[in-house]
């Protein structure tokens, strides 16, 4: 792929968990690559599948929807139901031809900046390595 | 708020915080092409005094009816813009604030143009979520007087004491048999003719009289319902099999066949199944230890007050109450068998078997003595089970353990003068006040210090001597001293069970399971959620005094709430829309509160949100098969636009 | 809400006198804040960041100075002393000294028009004299009030009895050079002392030669020079010839646990050095930092693993010793700072471009009160462990840095401890 | 006055929703009475000339059922576009696609070798294709449309005024939108015409059978249990759609004890339909370990089939995206 391929991917991330570790990996001054767009939700619990078919609409790369651990959610267990939806949904992204690394759900508690660091060079250099999903020259073929 | 968004967007600084990676002046020209954008002003700091007149001017000038401030996290500061709208008249919930600190700056200052791309298009995105903002009309409820405060440790009483005192009614529940919590069982304190039961006492003295003050003891926390100013809780009271008739005659325990381990008197002696924890417990009552009981009625049969029923159950209580105190403490870490000795050799104690053998009331009567045998070499290892010392160590300092070392060796040294001591540390961390004084008094004294940084080695000899062997810091030498009595200067850790409470109460906590507060730094005695407040040491170790503080303080934010006459959430629930609601009740199973319930509309039945029940997770919405429920703040348009946002250039 | 119980008086304006009028406030009781400076904020305004999350302190404590000043509850007297007490708690008297600013606070808007035009500079006491200031001034940018100020002692027409630029732009006509002091008289149920600290002179360690070596810095001083809003914007420069240092020492305990000037543990000075030295590193990734110190005392929530990282991520080397005394390269201006290498038993000793002398501190109280102070130098109180922030007079309490040295979460629980004592002699509720 | 002109077309469709129309019954005859069917390909002998020669906007309304999936439908649509006032998207291949839109989750190629080479019913041993020309004589060339790389809903080809919903639509729904059309006072373009803006479970005579809490702990495929017909078929652990179909079909299928398999699509707040149904669904599988969920939901062994049964081409991302060469 080539090299200057800037993937850009949505992140969806719970306000109590997800949120406050991309907070702490800011204020711990940590370095992640700037490809990510945070839109806060108050839990990932609030996540519709159908916001993350909207993105890969819009041209997404990737998409990482990011709650608090099984046990741990804000709301009891928003994330259980978060699980369960995406569950469901990565069988259907599959099916649309969408590779799975372009599309994760982690557990991302308030103290692990250093996770989401992890998983966002993963999920990047992966994405990276597919290409674009190109989702424009699809539509045009109709 | 008709028409036409008309949109403001400030841009912060935050001294060079932003601007030092991000280039301010590219990203107003970007911001000002914007759809629906009227206004765009960069400032130093937004937050202060003088920034946020500049949006308070620009909503006047410019009429704008929605505000984009793009600064920091808004867990920092989207409090304080919402104020600052409402003051210009506008509606609070027209705001949305874009993180470009602690999410754009900070995290790419190694690439200022990337920086400066990202923050544009974040600002991009916010600016078309904030065209569909709604106004919002904060949720109010009238505040109950009444306060729960879990956990009967000094925090707890001292919050208690503060709040009775102030005119509250106070629920203080302790779920052990006894008040006291760790200080309870301290000998002799630093700098005062103290022990830790006086503090106690005295503490008690001032709260059990007060008639604002509910001491329920064996109480654990069931379950807790509604929200800040307006909580619901139920409580159960596990039987104590004794009651208020007890008069400490102790006939009881002198028929009593079984005999177990007292923990608390850290297995230094032996207790029966009915006992008194240790002396000058509170309440002055028995207590039957059902797990160990086997149910003989010997006890039954001798009492003569007739205080023991058998077939005591628990009971349930339910109270009401506006705000919730969370002080159910720490546990002193334990050792694992084996590390530094400890568990092989009877020489090996804790700090804290050490403050309960030098106590007068504790097990050896104040004596100096292990195994019938007055120790006079007597090394103190400090830092076990924190600061990463050993493989299972915690990684924090537990703060008070320094003084409380060199306290403990200074009484060793007045009760046995010419005992050897050594004190083996990674730092002296005497910083509280007075503590400083007592490291240079132990100095004096000839107490020894020496510096470790690999954990020393304990080494039980086959005739059942110690020695401790380390590589000594300073001199650059390994050290072996001989040893027959060695003490572990223990830290502190979460209590077992803090887990089920917290879950139950909604706060979160950090890496080692201590709570964590709304800001380390300028809201120590709130939890994230309102109206729960931390105090002493659930939060992270302190000593006896900043925990008596943390009460008070705790107690303070508490009387701020509990002053009002009612309280204002944030609006940003559920809601139904009764057009579209086809009545199929998904959303009703989904709700963790039970906020949702059905109510007949015509000839059909529609979802109802209850707004004191529902937390605002959202989880209905997106389980909401037709769309008609949304959460205010996070609708699904909102949420698109600003998916749309990323994507369109 | 509507105060419902006599006032209270909180005598300083940094963060424990701004936590504790906020919460005695919120609590329906009416507040009498009296700073004596033209600006609440105390220290922390003038910190860059804190440890040990490195927010920017301007960023969480202006927000605080904001709803100080706009809380119906409070009474902001700044540019004030409290100059005499009577009575007892439930019933004080309190006289209060309103300087004169010379400036109508009513009228002025706060636009620095006169700021801009005044053609006397004076040292800039906020950053400790490294930046120049007018004889009509704000305290700093994001000063509550924001009044301008006249300093008498610098004001030409003071001074000369000439110039009066300020009085003909100010589009208030705010200035008023005929304003005398004013004596306020209130009547307090309970009295909070939140008056904080002042570094020790580092004079008193003269082997470190601080005010002689340009190059050597006070911990605040290189506060400041960290700082974006300081005298040179966050370049970290040195006073001889402005140029980055390569390689800067922090030496830890300067006047404080030395028992010959001050026994006593500052508390904060390790934690705000090992900040000091991430920030320097933020700034310079080049820099060599370097903290000579003799017990580093991370004590607090996350400080220890601060600590860590300091050490791991930033590379700041840690070196125990109490170094002996430093040294000045005349024709470098560097410093050599001869130490004992307790390692090694031997005197060492090692060439800096800066050294930060962490210099301990002494509290500050209000003369009006008659108080007893301790062996310590901090005021005596009644029960260290019962009531941690009563002094001997009922209804005083003392809370923050002058109760005994501390970090700012301590200080702010301390400043809530007090409040709900004062609160409860101040009365009121309606339960 | 003239009698308003309708038109009614064929694209790519099974015919149900052919039969629908005749399935009025006697109520045809009022129709028939009250407009002039100028072009129906199935019924009546008018060519595409004659559609041809009528003025631009001289039709009242054109029915438009399936979707658009060879170039002659394409070339139709566009005609009947032109010459209409209103074009009405019938029955759910016309409005999202239909079930012929499951073929967008392959590629034109796959779908002519399958169809020509690999079905089991196919003896082709000469692998012969249809071709877009073929000369038969010297002069004479037979000529096919062109198969489209994919299938669209008639609105991504040309502008619809009006759905009518289902597979096919009830005779109900289609008098119903009758009866809007010629009443005169005109829903907002875009409506959804005879059916009611409230999900199915709005009518669903088994809605007042559910449990407080609607949540399944089994998922069944319909031929592995023997519904009970009195009790809501979603807790029977039924896939039913019911909860994010539009209502107004009558409940016919739950009425035989089947579940609703979505044909009269989604509601107006719903941005995708199968994202929806799968959001929905998902909550309520009573599980909360990763292993049980995955097992659960493992039951459903064709998810496109199964949420997006009626609505793949609509959907937002139409079919399979790796059908871009790359």
């Amino acid at each position: 792929m080539s090299q200057d391929f800037e993937p850009r991917i949505v992140v969806f991330a719970c306000n109590w968990c997800s949120y406050a570790a991309l907070d702490l990996a800011g204020t711990s001054r940590m370095k992640y690559p700037p490809n990510f767009l945070v839109i806060r939700v108050m839990c990932s619990g609030r996540v519709d599948p159908q916001f993350i078919l909207e993105a890969f609409r819009r041209g997404a790369d990737g998409v990482l929807v990011a709650g608090c651990h099984p046990g741990d959610c804000h709301y009891i267990e928003g994330n259980i139901k978060a699980l369960r939806r995406m569950t469901l949904l990565k069988k259907v992204l599959k099916e649309f031809g969408i590779e799975e690394e372009r599309f994760r759900l982690e557990w991302i508690s308030a103290s692990e900046a250093d996770k989401f660091v992890r998983v966002a060079n993963e999920m990047l250099e992966e994405i990276k390595r597919l290409g674009p999903l190109r989702i424009e020259e699809a539509y045009q073929h109709g | 708020m008709s028409g036409e968004p008309r949109i403001g967007v400030y841009i912060c600084h935050c001294g060079v915080n932003i601007a030092g990676s991000v280039n301010i002046k590219e990203v107003v020209e970007y911001v000002k092409n914007l759809p629906n954008v009227v206004e765009v002003r960069d400032y130093i700091f937004m937050c202060s005094a003088p920034g946020q007149e500049i949006i308070k001017e620009g909503i006047k000038k410019c009429g704008l009816n929605r505000v984009v401030v793009a600064a920091c996290s808004p867990t920092m500061h989207e409090h304080t813009f919402r104020n600052v709208l409402a003051e210009a008249g506008l509606n609070p919930y027209l705001l949305e604030m874009v993180n470009i600190r602690e999410q754009c700056s900070w995290v790419h200052s190694d690439n200022r143009q990337a920086a400066t791309t990202k923050a544009k298009l974040l600002i991009k995105m916010a600016v078309a979520k904030a065209s569909l903002l709604e106004p919002l009309k904060e949720i109010t409820f009238k505040v109950n007087k009444n306060v729960l405060i879990i956990g009967g440790g000094v925090a707890g009483l001292s919050s208690a004491r503060d709040l009775a005192r102030k005119g509250f009614n106070v629920y203080l529940i302790e779920k052990k048999p006894v008040i006291g919590g760790n200080v309870a069982r301290l000998g002799r304190l630093a700098h005062v003719e103290l022990k830790g039961i006086d503090i106690v006492k005295e503490l008690l003295h001032q709260v059990v009289d007060n008639p604002n003050i509910h001491i329920l003891t064996n109480t654990e926390l069931v379950s807790v319902g509604g929200s800040v100013g307006d909580f619901k809780v139920k409580l159960v009271k596990n039987p104590r099999y004794v009651n208020e008739n007890c008069n400490l005659c102790s006939e009881c325990v002198k028929v009593c066949p079984v005999e177990v381990s007292n923990e608390y008197e850290f297995g230094l002696s032996k207790r029966k199944a009915i006992y008194l924890p240790y002396r000058n417990a509170y309440p002055p009552i028995y207590v039957i230890d059902s797990e160990n009981c086997t149910r003989c009625f010997e006890c039954v049969k001798v009492c003569p007050t007739q205080a023991i029923n058998l077939a005591e159950k628990p009971e349930e209580i339910e109270v009401e109450v506006g705000a919730i105190v969370i002080a159910a403490g720490h546990e002193p870490y334990e050792p694992l068998i084996g590390e530094f000795g400890y568990g092989v050799s009877s020489r090996v104690i804790t700090l804290f078997q050490l403050e309960r053998i030098l106590d007068e009331d504790g097990p050896t009567k104040g004596r100096l003595e292990v195994n019938g045998v007055q120790p006079k070499d007597i090394v103190f290892i400090t830092c076990v089970g924190s600061l990463n010392t050993t493989p299972n160590a915690y990684p924090y300092c537990s703060r008070m353990c320094c003084s409380s070392t060199i306290k403990n060796a200074l009484i060793i040294k007045e009760k046995v003068p010419n005992a050897n001591i050594y004190i083996l540390h990674k730092d002296i961390r005497t910083y509280s006040r007075g503590d400083e004084q007592l490291y240079l008094k132990a100095g004096e004294s000839l107490i020894r210090f020496a510096r470790y940084r690999e954990a020393p080695n304990v080494i039980v000899n086959p005739d059942e001597s110690i020695n401790v062997r380390f590589f000594e810091e300073t001199i650059q030498e390994p050290v072996s001293i001989p040893a027959d009595l060695v003490v572990l200067s223990v830290g502190m850790k979460p209590p077992r069970d803090i887990d089920k409470v917290r879950t139950i109460v909604k706060v979160g906590c950090g890496p080692e399971g201590f709570l964590r507060e709304a800001h380390l730094k300028l809201r120590p005695v709130e939890a994230a959620t309102d109206g729960v407040y931390l105090a002493g040491t659930v939060t992270g170790p302190k000593n006896i005094i900043e925990s008596i503080e943390a009460g008070g303080a705790a107690a303070s934010k508490v009387s701020t709430l509990l002053t009002r006459e009612e309280v204002r959430i944030e609006p940003l629930i559920a809601v139904v829309n009764d057009e579209k609601c086809s009545g199929c009740l998904i959303c009703v199973g989904i709700c963790p509160y039970n906020a949702i319930k059905l109510r007949i509309q015509g000839d059909a039945r529609v979802a109802e949100v209850d707004p004191a029940l529902c937390k605002g997770c959202g989880a209905c919405v997106a389980s909401c098969p037709t769309g008609a429920m949304q959460q205010f703040g996070f609708k699904d348009n909102q949420l698109e636009s600003q998916v749309l946002a990323a994507f369109t250039e | 809400m509507e105060a419902l119980s006599k006032p209270v008086l909180v005598i300083g304006g940094g963060i424990a006198g701004i936590q504790a009028s906020l919460d005695l406030a919120d609590q329906g009781v009416h507040v009498y804040l009296v700073e004596r400076s033209p600006s609440i904020g105390g220290k922390m305004a003038r910190l860059d960041k804190t440890f040990p999350t490195l927010d920017c302190a301007s960023c969480i404590l202006t927000p605080k100075m904001v709803s100080v000043a706009r809380h119906p509850n409070i009474e902001l007297l700044t540019y004030s002393e409290v100059v005499e007490v009577r009575g007892s708690a439930g019933d004080f008297h309190v006289k209060v000294l309103k300087k004169p600013r010379y400036v109508d606070e009513d009228k002025c808007i706060g636009c620095g028009e006169c700021i801009s035009k005044c053609p006397s500079k004076v040292p800039d006491e906020f950053n400790l004299g490294m930046s120049n200031r007018k004889a009509i001034y704000f305290l700093f940018p994001q000063a509550v009030p924001l009044k301008a100020t006249i300093d008498r002692e610098h004001c030409l027409y003071f001074t000369k009895g000439i110039c009066r630029v300020c009085e003909r732009f100010c589009p208030t006509k705010a200035i008023n050079f005929e304003q005398k002091p004013e004596t306020l008289e209130l009547n307090v149920a309970s009295i909070i002392i939140a008056t904080g600290y002042e570094l020790m002179d580092p004079g008193l360690a003269p082997t470190y030669g601080y005010g002689r070596y340009l190059n050597v810095y006070t911990s605040l001083e290189f506060e400041r020079l960290v700082s974006s809003t300081g005298p040179t914007g966050g370049e970290i420069m040195r006073r001889s010839d402005k140029k980055h240092p390569r390689s800067i020492a922090f030496i830890q305990c300067v006047c404080s646990r030395d028992v010959k000037i001050n026994p006593n543990c500052s508390a904060f000075c390790c934690m705000a050095s090992v900040k000091h030295a991430i920030l320097a590193k933020e700034h310079l990734p080049e820099v060599d930092c370097t903290i000579f110190y003799m017990d580093l005392r991370a004590f607090g929530k996350g400080y220890q693993e601060f600590y860590n990282r300091a050490m791991r991520e930033f590379g700041v080397r840690f070196i125990k010793a109490k170094p002996a005394k430093i040294e000045e390269d005349p024709e470098t201006r560097d410093l050599i700072v001869t130490y004992e290498d307790t390692f090694e038993g031997i005197k060492k000793s090692m060439k800096f471009e800066m050294v930060v002398l962490a210099v301990g501190v002494k509290p500050v109280y209000p003369e009006a009160l008659p108080l007893t102070v301790g062996e310590d130098g901090y005021i005596r109180l009644r029960n260290p462990y019962l009531e941690p922030i009563s002094t001997t007079i009922d209804g005083v309490y003392v809370v923050g840095v002058a109760a005994g040295a501390k970090d700012i979460p301590d200080s702010v629980i301390q400043a809530g401890s007090a409040a709900i004592k004062a609160s409860i002699i101040a009365g009121g509720v309606k339960a | 006055m003239d009698k308003p002109k309708i038109a009614l077309y064929w694209c790519a469709s099974c015919g149900g929703c052919e039969e629908a129309v005749v399935d009025l019954a006697e109520k045809i005859l009022d129709v028939v009475n009250l407009v002039d069917i100028v072009f129906w390909p199935v019924a009546m002998d008018y060519k595409i000339e004659d559609v041809e020669k009528l003025p631009d906007g001289s039709i009242t309304a054109s029915f438009i059922n399936g979707g658009i999936r060879l170039s002659e439908h394409e070339h139709v649509v566009k005609l009947l576009r032109r010459k209409s006032k209103l074009v009405i998207a019938y029955g759910a291949c016309s409005a999202w696609g239909g079930v012929p839109g499951l073929a967008n989750l392959y590629s034109r190629e796959e779908i002519m070798r399958y169809v020509y080479h690999e079905a089991p019913t196919v003896e082709n041993p000469e692998k012969i294709r249809p071709e877009l020309k073929t000369k038969v004589e010297e002069k004479i060339t037979l000529e096919l449309p062109e198969f489209l790389p994919r299938l669209l809903p008639l609105d991504l080809v040309v502008d619809v005024d009006y759905y009518i919903p289902g597979c096919p639509p009830t005779p109900d729904v289609t008098w119903k939108a009758i009866e809007t059309l010629l009443s005169g006072n005109l829903p907002p373009k875009g409506s959804v015409l005879g059916a009611l803006d409230k999900s199915l479970c709005y009518e669903c005579p088994l809605n007042d059978t559910k449990p407080e809490k609607v949540l399944i702990k089994e998922v069944k495929r319909p031929h592995e249990v023997i519904a009970d017909p009195s009790k809501c078929l979603l807790t029977q652990g039924l896939v039913c759609l019911g909860p994010v179909t539009r209502g107004g079909c009558g409940a016919l299928c739950i009425k035989a004890a089947m579940p609703c398999t979505g044909c009269f699509g989604p509601l107006d707040e719903v941005i995708d339909y199968g994202g929806k149904a799968i959001s929905y669904f998902a909550s309520i599988v009573d599980y909360t370990s990763e292993e049980e969920i995955e097992k659960a939901l493992g039951k459903i062994l064709d998810p496109m089939g199964v949420f997006y049964r009626y609505s793949l081409p609509a959907s937002r991302l139409r079919g399979k995206i790796m059908l871009v060469e790359r």
